[in-house]
């Protein structure tokens, strides 16, 4: 029996990678990527707890179900943006962004 | 009951260091099928869980859809950028570093004071229950859903469309 | 007709208020207002003058202002006093009128300058006129901007503003020293009016520290008007002003003010020593300072302007060692003589198309007779030979000093009483006797005016004022104290004194010496005219220069402040405003700094927001451990 | 109670909303992609008027629906505001569009409809999922919206800023509802608030960690300090009506979601973190109105004062009020906000767009050209800087009253004094407008008549809500805000 | 008697603006007109307030009262009045912008929006006078940084909007720190369970010793200490003047009238009405303070005066120094001081008006206010120059004229003040009067180098007064001199309040 801790120590890492991953990376579709990193990590909290939690029930399953739907919703209209970019600047470098500022 | 932390161990394991490999690997292809792995790993801890249903779709949208999705984007756009260093300075990075680092910190500090008794019995996260779930108390959020899923699918349209014509 | 009193100051208003709208329209015709105007308060002035003998007082006042519980009247009122000074006004007033039509003659702005005029006369007879001291400072106030109006008439020429300037600001100094005493005399006796002030102060109800610098305080403001020392540097330089306005103003009216002022406000003079002596010895130092500078200035008017400066010290002295009646007589008969001299002086400057100085006239006896005669009768006057008016006057205020027992004022007085015969008769002579040197100092293209005799419009003012100066001085002879007893009658100012016999001859001789050392010199030349100078340059060359007042004033008082306000302006624009606009930028250099971080790298704002997050959330808990937010 | 005997009138304005939003996309389907469309523009805006009538009809009486959908007055009020909000940045949209061929008209209107569906039933839904969905249905589509102008690169650059930072928004909410979650068993809000005081007793570090996730994370969607940091560059790049809707709509909505999990989920342990909401108020005026003091390009500089006024609305918060005085004060200042804010992005969107560039100089001498707009705009910005007769002023006055009676005077100073600063630059802009000389003389606009109609609502709202405040507050006073 | 007609009053002008509104651009006449006579009505209705207003009562008079805006808590009430220390002031708002609006002839360029804009700060300056709620007054003190805005930024001279931009930001400050004592003061009351913000329930809220726990004497004297900043800033009190020379400067004359004759004496009125008014005891312990301030103002100023080469900067520090007296008057706590404060404000209303249109007019010709580039002005242009020389001496304190009367009466009071509120109070006096000398300096000095002298080449020909300019001139300087002729057409209004106040000290 593996305590609930452990899932949410291992969510916690993933989302810091993820988050890592956004604050570093040039490459968009990484920089995506990482999101979606982030997103599961939520997932396995919510899915953990609803398992093992203090007060296990099935509700955060639900939810899980409804992150994964918006997380694939988030990540077709981030590569539709990406694509869009790529078509005006002709580069997905993330570093190459800065058009507007100040 | 070892056997099931072995198995968790090696999940965790797999899925964290895939996911360190997204961030470190150079070539992009690499990158986007070690964040297959990671996915797959996270997939094995639902069904660690118990949490079937959950196991299955995430295998099937994002280890099915989204790495492909991401791959169709990384093709559309140019591959070359994956040769690059990771250009960030390095002041940058370590300032990252140290941010999500404490922020680590401070979460599992958090986890770790968790001090409620963890359920011993299982609630097995069918597809039943979570079907009476989802249509019982979550139907608002379920229509709710099905508009979000178009309008995502009207704006990707939208703006991935070539600008022929 | 005394309970119409009010009339005599509104017909010079009225005057005022015509010229000023029709003037335009009336051009040299405007003299005639202005004379009919004084002439009708002349008028009336005699009726209250004989009422006022006939013993009856007047007093009408309305409501002026209330605040809180207190309540301050105006009105007038006639006394024994300003009946006389009633007279005197208005008679050299009227005669001024007069000789200003000939004498004006030509000038642009002749309707102003007898709407200036009728002003004047105006203030001066409110003044004399006041119920209580409020009113009279009210009026006191306005013949000073009448004189700053008139003597700065010819506006064209710097000297004359500058002048005008002059002669407002330091009556102003003292004007100020007034307006507190005012002030302190109201808080402490509770009143303006003089009845109320003198019995607080005969009762006891003000402590004489008190009355001391109350009295102090009233008497710098006569100082200022009455140009004593150290605030007389105004009245020579007020000579920009056209003659006429310098014989009414600037000699028998205005600067008889401050004079006026002591003589009514005696009572709490009386009950200061203090201030008696202050006022004694600023009249005394003032006199014998003057008369110096008179012994060597060539310029006709100032020769008289010193003149009227060293005789109101005169006036001073008797008032500041209780001759009440002396230092007021003095004024009437000064009033009188004083005018006619600078009439006479104008005329002798009519007659030499405008030039003053006497080194360029001379034997004007024969050319211009009538002038000469009055102006000598005037000269009689002034230098105290009997029994012109000056002569009795004077009698009075040596009877006065001598009376009070101090020798220093006394020899002070003599002395000054010799000087004045002296310089008098320097100027009687160099002016009309011997030959005339006008054309010495012809400068080039000027060609050679006559001198001639002025018209009679400007003669006849002089013969009255003649007559006056002959026969004024004898309503107070050693003989009959008429005068002595009009003035002092249910008044409170103290025994007078009558002089020794012998200070009849005393004050003779003394006028004698002094017109014998300037026959001497002046007439004669058995003693030459640089005897003196050469026997002490140093002290010659000091009093050219006035004793270098207007230097020392200039060097100590005008430039510090103007420096002043120099620096404290680079400091309101530099540092308090600067401070103002460093705000400003600092407000704008913080945003820069912020705007700054703004780099448009989306990974920095991540960053930006995982750090700024965890330090915001960082500052709040330790805040709220630090015990804030309760 | 489950969701099969409820009542679902309650959801009526929701789903009619639906509906007409289905019905219009599938007439813009059936249209053709290209081409102008007016016609479903104001199909758009009479359907989003047909759902403000429901919900004025329809949610008068509170009800709930399986607790996960509620209706109370604070909902009501909320939606009225965003789908008046929707409905100017529509009416305005109109006229933008007819200038820009490359955007796509029909799938804007769908959209706006979509996100404003999104926020209407985020604001009355009281279960983290139903909120969550809701919330994301608002991001996506404004992440779309954000994106329409294709062939512009700031447009796609914008876009892409929000939605990668957006997705990380939300990662971080959603992070913070699971703990929520776990540690009480239920996304139910209600629930989750009677149980907060004991949770807060064990759970002391992972409640806040919690809660402070969903600060960040709506903190971005509000955007106030320091999460504020995409609002500018995304105001920037996206087209004028869709900034207009970000800084209004969107704001807004957020507001209203933050406010109801705060009040509902952690109102019973408010103490542990009004002062970190409030530290963060001073630093979002601090900010916002400095920054603002510099910029030069309009949107971007009213997307300064977007954070700056997010400042304001948040004080009520920070301040510890009673829980219905601080929404009387952030209602009546979101209904002011809604009104001055797209008012002056009505003519901003014009103006920029009939100047070709986006520089305040856009505005030099507009008095000249026209002045009804410049009146107008300078009727909205003095509202902004709150200065008198107009909804701004009462507002704020009324929100700095507020914070003075919880005694957090420095809080208040900071609040007064930066909205003096603020003076600055919308007087900049005033400057601009009437002590300027027009770029060129000749040109007088035209303005077209969805513009001078959206102006003259919201002129209409500024004044009328100053000087008939108190309709407003007497209703709001007598209301019961929150059934729980 | 008219109901509610003082509401008329105030609103009246918005009217005005808006029929203006309503008339097209090139009517420049018709718009000139319609501003002459709504603010003629204007003018008419506040005389009539005057007549029918009656002495000797301390009680507001002409009320109005309804709610306005129920927040619950509170309500933000519509409460209008006027007594003895606004009714002066209401008049002389309504006088001076109406000859403000006469001087404003002169304005060519923008007439429509200049007149609105006039219109609306007319509005502002009388609520001030009459609000009698906070938030209402509040609302109009606010309402006069618009209008005021436009008018030095459009019609200004060459720095007119950086003068604009502070004038607006540096008194809006000012304001600000005023609300915040407001609703400090407000939220106290609450605290003893008494919501209102109405000034004078206020008052005896603060007055009540039942309350005094809550209410603390610290607490009021922070609280008098924010008021007296904040209407520091407007009045202006060294060292927060600087605004004001930019100001006044760059204004437009009519703005410069109104300016130094109506805005400036918002500060003061403020001050009064609630610092005095509310906290008197803390007024009083100030007292030293605020005359020392005064003192310090009259001095400072006259000494800037002194050096200024420009003279509308040299009449605006002017302006500055004179205030002074008003703080002094106040500071003393005597019938007579605060009387005199009140009588400094009417008349300095007048004199400052006349003075700043003199120098408009002047500039109108000669196109500088550099004095060293004017002189012997007298010889081209007498009537001008005459009316400028009443105008100076009017300034000066002459008496007969109104500046006499206050500085009489306010030196009265500080002389009068007992020792326990001011200690070294003739001292500070004294000192002060000092200040009266430098000013007659500065003035005087200013003529010699003006009017006086030898002419300048370049104005050599020069048009006189035009008759329209009369009417200013001559109503301002009538006012002038009645006032200083017969003081008590004013004084009587004024008296009861003055006791009230006063004898609200150490109560």
């Amino acid at each position: 029996m593996v305590p609930i801790t452990l899932y949410l120590a291992l969510a916690a890492v993933l989302f810091c990678i993820g988050l890592y991953g956004v604050l570093t990376r040039r490459h968009l579709v990484i920089v995506l990527v990482s999101v979606e990193l982030m997103l599961n990590a939520v997932n396995i909290n919510l899915v953990a707890f609803s398992s093992i939690g203090p007060f296990a029930n099935i509700t955060g399953q639900v939810f899980s179900l409804f992150v994964i739907t918006v997380a694939a919703a988030e990540a077709a209209v981030g590569l539709a943006i990406l694509i869009a970019l790529y078509r005006n600047r002709k580069s997905i470098d993330v570093i190459k962004q800065d058009l507007m500022r100040w | 009951m070892n056997g099931e932390l072995i198995v968790f161990l090696i999940l965790a394991i797999l899925a964290i260091s895939s996911a360190l490999l997204v961030i470190v690997l150079k070539r992009i292809a690499h990158r986007v099928l070690s964040m297959t792995f990671t996915f797959f790993a996270v997939a094995g801890i639902y069904f660690l869980l118990r949490a079937e249903f959950i196991g299955i779709v995430q295998i099937m949208v994002y280890v099915g859809a989204l790495s492909i999705l991401f791959l169709f984007g990384m093709m559309m756009t140019d591959h070359k950028l994956a040769s690059y260093t990771p250009g960030r300075s390095l002041a940058h990075q370590l300032a990252s570093f140290v941010g999500v680092l404490t922020l680590l910190y401070l979460m599992l500090r958090g986890i770790f004071s968790l001090n409620v008794p963890s359920s011993q019995d299982i609630s097995i996260g069918t597809a039943d229950r979570i079907g009476i779930e989802l249509y019982s108390n979550y139907v608002v959020a379920f229509e709710g859903a099905g508009i979000l899923l178009l309008a995502a699918l009207i704006g990707a349209i939208v703006l991935a469309r070539k600008e022929a014509d | 007709m005394i309970e119409f009193a009010w009339l005599i100051p509104v017909f010079p208003l009225l005057a005022f208020v015509l010229l000023l709208l029709f003037g335009r329209i009336l051009k040299e015709r405007a003299a005639y207002v202005g004379i009919i105007a004084l002439a009708a308060s002349f008028g009336t002035s005699l009726g209250v003058l004989f009422e006022r003998i006939g013993g009856e007082g007047y007093k009408y006042v309305v409501r002026w202002i209330t605040f809180g519980e207190h309540t301050i009247t105006m009105g007038y009122e006639v006394t024994a006093l300003n009946a006389m000074m009633l007279i005197v006004v208005t008679t050299v007033s009227l005669l001024v009128h007069l000789f200003s039509k000939q004498y004006m003659h030509g000038d642009e702005r002749f309707p102003v300058f007898y709407s200036y005029l009728a002003l004047f006369s105006f203030s001066m007879l409110g003044l004399v006129l006041s119920p209580n001291i409020l009113q009279l400072f009210i009026f006191w106030e306005l013949v000073g901007v009448c004189s700053f109006l008139l003597v700065g008439f010819w506006y064209f020429k710097p000297e004359a503003a500058a002048a005008a300037k002059k002669a407002f600001l330091t009556t102003r100094i003292g004007d100020v020293g007034l307006f507190i005493g005012l002030v302190l005399t109201f808080i402490y006796m509770g009143s303006f009016e003089y009845e109320t002030i003198f019995a607080a102060v005969q009762n006891g109800l003000v402590e004489d520290k008190m009355i001391t610098i109350i009295a102090l305080c009233i008497f710098l403001g006569a100082v200022g008007k009455s140009a004593q020392f150290p605030l007389h540097v105004w009245l020579p330089d007020a000579m920009e002003g056209p003659t006429p306005v310098s014989a009414l103003i600037h000699a028998a009216t205005m600067v008889a003010a401050g004079v006026y002022l002591v003589g009514v406000m005696y009572p709490l003079f009386l009950a200061s020593s203090t201030a008696m002596t202050v006022v004694a010895y600023t009249g005394a130092i003032t006199a014998i300072f003057a008369a110096s500078i008179a012994l060597v200035n060539t310029d006709i008017k100032r020769v008289l302007a010193y003149s009227t400066v060293s005789q109101l010290g005169f006036m001073m002295v008797a008032l500041g060692t209780g001759g009440y009646v002396a230092g007021l007589f003095h004024l009437m008969t000064h009033a009188f003589f004083k005018a006619l001299l600078f009439l006479g002086s104008g005329s002798v400057i009519y007659g030499m198309h405008h030039r003053q100085d006497i080194r360029e006239m001379g034997g004007l006896w024969s050319k211009m007779k009538i002038t000469a005669i009055t102006f000598l009768i005037g000269t009689l006057a002034i230098a105290g030979v009997p029994p012109f008016a000056g002569f009795w006057s004077k009698e009075v205020i040596l009877a006065s000093v001598l009376d009070s027992n101090d020798p220093i004022l006394f020899t002070i007085i003599s002395i000054t009483a010799a000087m004045t015969a002296f310089y008098m008769f320097r100027l009687f002579f160099k002016t009309f006797t011997g030959k005339y040197r006008g054309d010495d100092h012809l400068e080039a293209g000027e060609h050679h005016h006559e001198p001639h005799e002025s018209p009679s419009v400007m003669t006849i003012p002089l013969i009255v004022l003649a007559i006056l100066a002959i026969f004024a001085g004898f309503v107070n002879t050693p003989f009959s104290h008429a005068l002595d007893h009009f003035l002092t009658e249910g008044l409170n100012v103290g025994e007078q004194a009558h002089g020794a016999s012998w200070l009849v001859p005393y004050s003779i001789a003394i006028a004698v010496i002094g017109i014998f050392l300037a026959y001497l010199i002046y007439y004669k030349g058995t003693i030459s005219e640089n005897f003196f100078p050469n026997l002490a340059p140093g002290v010659h060359k000091v009093l050219l220069n006035k004793y270098y007042l207007d230097e020392l004033y200039l060097a100590v008082f005008v430039r510090p402040v103007v420096n002043l306000g120099k620096v404290l302006w680079t400091i309101d624009r530099f540092i308090i405003d600067g401070i103002v606009n460093l705000t400003g930028y600092l407000t704008k250099g913080t945003g820069y700094v912020i705007s700054r971080r703004h780099t448009g790298q989306l990974q920095t704002y991540g960053l930006v927001t995982i750090i700024g997050g965890l330090a915001v959330i960082a500052l709040a808990f330790l805040l709220r451990v630090r015990g804030y937010f309760g | 109670m489950t969701a099969f005997n409820a009542d679902w009138s309650l959801m009526t304005p929701e789903i009619v909303l639906a509906i007409l939003a289905l019905i219009v996309f599938t007439i813009d389907f059936t249209t053709g992609i290209r081409g102008k469309k007016p016609f479903i523009g104001v199909l758009s805006v009479i359907s989003l008027l047909i759902t403000i009538f429901l919900v004025i009809i329809f949610n008068q009486t509170p009800g709930t629906i399986t607790h996960s959908f509620i209706v109370d007055p604070f909902a009501m009020l909320f939606k009225i505001v965003i789908l008046i909000g929707v409905s100017l940045v529509i009416i305005t949209s109109m006229s933008y569009l007819d200038k820009h061929k490359d955007i796509f008209h029909g799938e804007m209107y769908s959209l706006f409809l979509f996100a404003a569906l999104g926020a209407i039933l985020m604001v009355s839904s009281a279960d983290l999922i139903t909120l969550f969905v809701g919330l994301e249905l608002l991001s996506i589509s404004s992440y779309c919206l954000a994106g329409f102008r294709r062939s512009q690169a700031k447009s796609s650059e914008a876009a892409l800023k929000y939605v990668i930072l957006g997705g990380t928004a939300s990662a971080f909410i959603l992070y913070g509802m699971s703990f929520l979650y776990g540690l009480t068993g239920t996304t139910n809000l209600v629930t989750i608030g009677e149980n907060m005081p004991v949770l807060y007793g064990h759970n002391q570090y992972l409640i806040t960690m919690s809660l402070l996730f969903m600060i960040a994370g709506f903190g971005f969607k509000i955007s106030i300090v320091p999460f504020h940091m995409w609002a500018p560059d995304v105001y920037e790049g996206a087209p004028t009506p869709v900034t207009g809707f970000l800084a209004v709509v969107s704001k807004v909505a957020g507001f209203g979601i933050l406010l109801r999990i705060l009040a509902l989920g952690f109102g019973g342990i408010y103490k542990e973190w009004y002062f970190i909401l409030a530290i963060i108020a001073a630093l979002t005026m601090i900010v916002g109105n400095t920054v603002a003091l510099l910029q030069t390009n309009i949107k971007r500089l009213m997307a300064y004062s977007g954070i700056a006024q997010a400042g304001y609305l948040l004080l009520p918060l920070a301040a510890s009020l009673n829980l219905y005085i601080s929404l009387n004060m952030i209602v009546y200042y979101a209904f002011a906000y809604v009104f001055m804010t797209l008012g002056a992005f009505a003519i901003i969107s014009y103006v920029t767009d009939s100047a070709e560039t986006e520089d305040i100089s856009s505005f030099a001498g507009l008095y000249k050209r026209s002045p009804f707009l410049a009146h107008a705009m300078t009727v909205f910005l003095v509202s902004m800087a709150g200065l008198p007769l107009t909804a701004g002023f009462v507002g704020k006055v009324y929100i700095f009253l507020g914070v003075i009676t919880s005694e957090m005077v420095w809080l208040a100073v900071i609040m007064i004094v930066t909205s003096t600063i603020s003076f600055f630059y919308y007087f900049g802009i005033i400057k601009q407008m009437y002590m300027r000389a027009p770029i060129d003389e000749s040109s007088t606009l035209k303005i077209p008549t969805s513009i001078s109609l959206v102006v003259t609502i919201s002129l209409i709202g500024t004044f009328g809500l100053a000087i008939f405040a108190n309709f407003l507050m007497n209703y709001m006073n007598g209301l019961n805000w929150i059934v729980l | 008697m008219i109901p509610n007609v003082l509401s008329f009053l105030v609103f009246l002008p918005l009217v005005g603006a808006l029929v203006i509104l309503t008339i097209p651009n090139e009517h420049k006449n018709v718009i000139r007109t319609v501003a002459g006579i709504t603010t003629l009505v204007a003018l008419i209705l506040s005389i009539f307030v005057w007549n029918n207003f009656t002495r000797g009562l301390t009680e507001m008079q002409f009320t109005e009262n309804f709610k306005w805006i129920d927040l619950g808590f509170v309500s933000f009430n519509y409460e209008l009045g006027v007594d003895g220390l606004s009714m002066p002031l209401l008049v002389l708002t309504t006088i001076v912008s109406f000859l403000a609006m006469v001087a404003s002839v002169s304005i060519k360029e923008r007439v429509k929006e200049y007149f609105i804009w006039m219109l609306i700060l007319l509005t502002g300056m009388l609520g001030v006078f009459v609000a009698l709620d906070m938030f209402l007054f509040f609302l109009f003190f606010e309402l006069t940084l618009i209008p005021m805005f436009f008018i030095i930024g459009i019609w200004g001279g060459k720095e007119r909007e950086y003068a604009a931009f502070k004038f607006l930001v540096y008194t809006g400050l000012g304001s600000a720190l005023m609300i915040i004592a407001f609703f400090m003061m407000f939220y106290q009351g609450l605290k003893v369970g008494e919501s209102t913000l109405n000034f004078l329930r206020l008052a005896e809220i603060y007055a009540n010793p039942a309350y005094a726990a809550v209410i603390t004497n610290t607490f009021k004297s922070g609280l008098f200490l924010l008021l007296f900043i904040a209407f520091a800033i407007k009045l202006p009190v060294f060292p927060f003047h600087t605004w004001l020379p930019d100001a006044h400067v760059q204004a437009p004359t009519a703005a410069s009238m109104i300016l130094a004759g109506v805005l400036l004496k918002m500060g003061a009125y403020g001050l009064l009405r609630v610092g005095f008014g509310i906290l008197p005891d803390q007024a009083a312990n100030f007292a030293t303070l605020i005359a020392i301030l005064g003192a310090m103002n009259i001095i400072y100023g006259a000494l800037l005066a002194l050096v200024q080469k420009d003279l509308k900067k040299l009449v605006a520090y002017s302006s500055i120094s004179h205030m002074g007296i008003v703080l002094l008057g106040m500071a003393s706590f005597t019938t007579a001081g605060v009387q005199g404060a009140i009588f400094q404000l009417v008349s300095h209303g007048f004199i400052a008006a006349l003075l700043f249109f003199m120098v408009g007019a002047i500039y109108e010709r000669t196109h500088t206010r550099m004095i060293e580039e004017l002189g012997g002005l007298s010889k081209t242009m007498p009537i001008l120059a005459g009316f400028l020389l009443a105008a100076v001496m009017a300034s000066v304190g002459l008496p007969g004229m109104s500046g006499f009367i206050s500085e009489f009466l306010a030196f009265t009071g500080i002389f009068w003040t007992s020792p326990d509120v001011i200690p070294a109070a003739r001292t500070i006096a004294v000192i002060a009067a000092l200040g009266i000398i430098l000013t007659a300096a500065y003035l005087l000095w200013a003529m010699q180098r003006t009017t006086f002298g030898p002419l300048h080449q370049s104005h050599a020909h020069l048009e006189d007064a035009r008759p329209i300019e009369f009417v200013p001139m001559v109503c301002l300087l009538g006012l002038v001199i009645l006032i200083g002729v017969y003081p008590a057409i004013l004084g009587d209004v004024i008296n009861t309040t003055v006791i009230d106040i006063v004898s609200k000290i150490g109560g």
